[in-house]
């Protein structure tokens, strides 16, 4: 059956582009190897051979340069997918995506328009060190102007990715290289699911409960979502009953399921891949210290890289980011109070 | 490349559209600043970067484009507006932070956007190259004659941002142009503490890409050397880089107390200046006479104080408005 | 009486500099209009005249070569006091700031040291709209590897300043423009204080109670201290009696100093010109929300930039950043329950 | 420049060291990814990026420079962190990520400073040039002699902070070098396809300092075009651009499948090694024996097995070390 049809996430998001591409002759592929090589992570295998150099286009070294032209582009009339190839990047065209490409809009008084899909690899877990690991989304979360997807498995990565090319606003689609599904960097097995071979679409600001559950809520993105499936899968045996909820856009973010899920379990653990200070973890504790307070049974506990770098050995790597144990442990705690 | 008496005229009476109005604009940024100079009040606060002297790289540029084409300019933008012919009274509605302005009062002096006649600007030093570089790979992209102008001073053609564009622009074979507008200063910092060659243009070398220098503050040599520029751009031959030297006579923002500017320099540059230049030019060419450069700049007055009156008479957005736009 | 002469705090500032650089040949100043121009908004003011310009460099407009640069000599034995004009620049040097400065010392596990000082302007309410307004220290301190200051008052400003100058890491220093005392911009009366002649250091990591209180806590930073006092002020005319609480570092946190004064008065309120989401106040609501939950009675209200871009028109601007009257009106609601 | 029969024979060991140490790398990255590669298992995981081929221009330049002249390597730093003077045990360390490594094990292969031996590097493309400008600003400043070198690929050349760096230290007349080095490739990306011009030399004359360009990858080319170069900076006549032609042999990283490339280019490409052309360099000047020559190889082979010994046995860090170093 065709619906049965499995992809992994990397085939999942190219195929989403080249769909948009063959619907829409705006729509073209721009960033570093992502002609020949088909992207670093896969995001844009086969694109070239199928739409040809003009489409699919190799950039220098220039992140400031051809993001900055993405921009311009787009307001020329064009649709440009761009992809900044590690989000740890940015630092070197930070100027041209919150400055310029997330504040456009907003600065034109609404008469501007920047189709323009910023797509990035993040993530750690395989020791690719402090300038290679990163997931940064809550840095992006917080200046306004960016529309932020954080797929977690390949049905998500392509509903959200072709409704992101439609966007008529700046979409930053993140994609973590651990779930990619890549020949090369181990993956978890959930991340591959059932894909329809149609376009579709999935609507921002809707988060999918990937697991409901009566005992504690976990909200998660990307790879902290598939850990705290494993999680809870093993604290099931434990008779602990954890919903998972996976927020799938943090711009525009649903609140509302997160709230509902805290009046319902009344235990929330915030997980992230990102840095603890300053980020999602404690945007999404506020919000139920401002909406849900007195639904809390227990003080909200934050899962994240304990505010230092990514470091390069296996060791100190894996006890920065947050493990399945550490999720697990988490919730035992929470419950037991 | 010969200008018609119409063109001439209508060059002539852009820079004094741009003049009166950066003129007019000097004034009302005074309003509520006296005594006491506050930059937040007054019927114009924030910063306030004027570009009059500098009226012949905007003006003989933009003679050579059409409404598609694409300009982006500086924080000191109001020339290039002008001249790329963004309408008068919504760029001063902006400029006076009102509902009516181009951007519903959201932009500003420094965040200009005219989706119709393709023109945008940026408060950011440098940050102009790359998007231009982008409207003219659409152009390539869509089969069009369309050419991109990223403006910038000369204090801009130090940032990264530069190098990165004339790169890729090269490389690709854009059809843009990039023009180094040089009024010798960066704020307090002049051209020689800046930058290790005396001129920008040079720097075309080391992207394969020809390389100009208009020594003078001259709209018709500006004119001359642009439309070779343009040409070879909509013939799908690539980008050019371009340096103007140009004069500001303002201080780099309104209330720079300029202690770091030769007393006399000013007025020094005032004896040269390009609407004269002009008009001696149309003159010695027979082109009009004496009477129609009148009525050209009378009939740029009278645009300003329009515009002007427009901006003061529309309202302000309401305060929820702030909400509204983030997103289409 | 030498102690009771009063300063502005961009004099503060620029005298701690001084100070410093006669202490230390070590130290020098370098950034965009530093040396003749005095700083655009003075925090370098009669530098160049003390020490000439080798001493006080003005640079070209190439934040990434002289940021990175200070980076470099910082490594070859020097201090650099670097100046980004504007904090809203910081998207053009970014990654000389957090790949490197930030990362260094952790990636060279502790061996190399960059005693650099980043200072900065930020700050809006003074119409000059989305790219020169902002305040972001969120964002950098959410990237660890930097330690981050923001004074709210002349008195702080010196002995801060000098901490950083002598600190063997990366500190970036926050000043409100707003807050300078400047000839040419408004500023509150109270960011005027008394500051001793002589050097004097105040330690990183310890918040200020600029009002003690006993029903409410205000937490907040620069010109929203300032806002909060006069706030405070208005409240105690109606019986309530507000705590402000002035952060003053945010890396390093004063985490008790939030907790401590939460467990007193029950009640909490952050107020940020930084943008609501993804920053400073969700943080600081996070923390109480796990630490001190249960002595929280009533939900926590967070004041900030409503996740726009800062608008140009004085109404609009105006409406987004909190003002003494919105504070004010948060503390009734949160006492009145 | 006339090297020594000792500083030849030192030159001609180190080359062997950087090649040995590459190939032992590339032996052990492999270890625990067969029959299933994946990148974060093994002895030595995550990226990495080998230099082997590429001998000449680290090792031709460092012959010139003292302990406390400074280098700043790439993302693929370890033939520049050899010549150098890393310590290779500390070096092969933390590149296993182990407690006696550079950094502690926190830093890994993109990541190591010495700060003995003045040696970073950053897996940020483009990223050394801005603090070697720095380190030559704080040698100028303490009035030493010291110079400072920044390599990066050809790929790097169109990074905006080139540009800046460049300007910042032809302006400020810093005793920095500026080295290109040209494999030809940035991952799958060819220089024709990312560099409009063909030779980035020539964008010494857009900051009005000398560029010279290296055309062939031997190690004695490299070092004679680079003695001038740092006496030039030595004698405080400030910075020199130097492009050099080199090879890479190993893919970007260690498992790219590499199917951009020509099939039979690296094979053409070892046909001339640098090491070979060295050594026939050294015979043809007499300077030493061939069983000298072996000896030279045989001591680097010898230190390279000591150090990957040194890294396999020493400890891994604590897993709570993470949390220190942060600040010191
Ligand atoms: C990235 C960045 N750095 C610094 C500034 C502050 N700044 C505004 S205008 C200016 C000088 C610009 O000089 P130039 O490019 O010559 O233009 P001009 O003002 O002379 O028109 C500077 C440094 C900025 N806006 N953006
Ligand atoms: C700013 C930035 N952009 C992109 C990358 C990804 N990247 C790593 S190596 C590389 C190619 C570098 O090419 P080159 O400078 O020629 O060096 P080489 O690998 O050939 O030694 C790229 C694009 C990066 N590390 N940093
Ligand atoms: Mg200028
Ligand atoms: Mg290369």
């Amino acid at each position: 059956m065709a619906n049965e049809r499995e992809l992994t996430m990397a085939k999942a998001i190219s195929e989403a582009i080249a769909q948009e591409m063959e619907r829409d002759p705006r729509v073209f592929v721009l960033g570093e190897d992502v002609a020949v090589y088909g992207g670093i992570f896969g995001a844009t295998q086969g694109l070239v051979e199928k739409f040809g150099p003009d489409r699919v286009m190799d950039t220098p070294i220039s992140e400031t340069a051809f993001i900055g032209a993405a921009t311009g582009a787009a307001a020329a009339g064009m649709r440009p997918v761009v992809e900044l190839m590690f989000v740890d990047f940015f630092g070197v065209c930070m100027d041209q995506i919150y400055n310029h490409l997330a504040k456009n809009t907003y600065m034109s008084g609404g008469n501007a328009r920047f189709p323009v899909v910023l797509m990035t690899a993040m993530g750690g877990g395989y020791n690719d060190a402090a300038q290679h690991s990163q997931v940064l989304y809550g840095l992006f979360a917080h200046v306004p102007g960016l529309k932020i997807v954080v797929p977690s498995n390949a049905y998500d990565a392509k509903g959200l990715m072709i409704s992101a090319i439609r966007d008529d606003n700046p979409v930053m689609y993140f994609f973590h290289k651990g779930l990619m599904g890549l020949g090369w960097m181990k993956y978890p097995e959930r991340t591959i699911t059932p894909v329809p071979e149609k376009a579709y679409t999935i609507p921002f600001g809707v988060a999918d409960i990937k697991r409901p559950g009566k005992d504690v809520t976990i909200v998660a993105l990307a790879m902290m979502v598939q850990r705290a499936l494993d999680a809870a899968d093993e604290l099931a045996q434990e008779g602990i009953d954890a919903e998972v909820i996976d927020l799938r856009t943090l711009v525009p973010l649903d609140r509302d399921a997160v709230i509902n899920s805290v009046k319902k379990t009344h235990k929330l653990i915030v997980v992230d891949e990102d840095y603890k200070g300053f980020g999602m973890t404690g945007e999404i504790a506020a919000i139920v210290a401002e909406s849900a307070l007195d639904y809390l049974d227990a003080p909200v506990k934050r899962l994240a890289v304990p505010n230092v770098p990514i470091p390069y050995s296996r060791p100190l790597e894996q006890f920065v980011i947050p493990s399945v144990e550490a999720i697990g442990n988490a919730a035992r705690q929470l419950v037991k109070k | 490349m010969k200008l018609s008496r119409d063109q001439l005229l209508s060059m002539y009476r852009q820079m004094w559209t741009i003049r009166f109005f950066e003129d007019e604009l000097a004034a009302a940024y005074m309003e509520g600043k006296t005594p006491a100079f506050d930059i937040g009040s007054g019927p114009v606060p924030g910063e306030m970067h004027l570009a009059a002297g500098q009226e012949p790289v905007a003006v003989g540029t933009c003679a050579h484009l059409k409404k598609q084409d694409t300009v982006v300019g500086t924080h000191r933008p109001h020339h290039f507006a002008i001249a790329k012919g963004v309408p008068l009274d919504k760029l001063a509605a902006e400029i006076f932070g009102k509902e009516t302005g181009l951007g519903r009062g959201k932009g500003g002096h420094m965040h200009l956007f005219d989706v119709e006649h393709n023109f945008s600007c940026s408060g950011i030093i440098g940050a102009g190259f790359p998007p231009a570089c982008g409207a003219a790979l659409a152009a390539k992209k869509m089969g069009k004659d369309w050419v991109a102008v990223a403006f910038a001073g000369e204090g801009a053609a130090n940032q990264g941002s530069f190098h990165e564009a004339l790169n890729l622009a090269a490389l690709w074979q854009l059809p843009v142009i990039f023009i180094i507008e040089d009024n010798s200063w960066a704020i307090s910092v002049p051209k020689g503490k800046s930058t290790s060659i005396p001129d920008n243009s040079t720097r075309a070398a080391g992207y394969g890409i020809p390389g100009v220098r208009v020594d003078e503050n001259d709209t018709l040599a500006v004119y001359e050397v642009l439309g070779e520029a343009v040409a070879r751009a909509r013939r799908g031959e690539g980008p050019s880089l371009i340096e103007v030297k140009t004069d500001r006579y303002y201080g780099h923002f309104q209330g720079d107390p300029e202690l770091y500017r030769p007393k006399d320099e000013v007025s020094q540059l005032k004896a040269n200046d390009p609407i004269q230049k002009l008009a001696s030019q149309i003159m010695a060419q027979g082109a009009a006479t004496q009477a129609e450069l009148d009525a050209a700049r009378d009939a740029a007055k009278a645009d300003v104080a329009g515009a002007m009156e427009f901006a003061r008479t529309s309202p302000y957005p309401a305060p929820e408005q702030a909400l509204e736009n983030v997103f289409v």
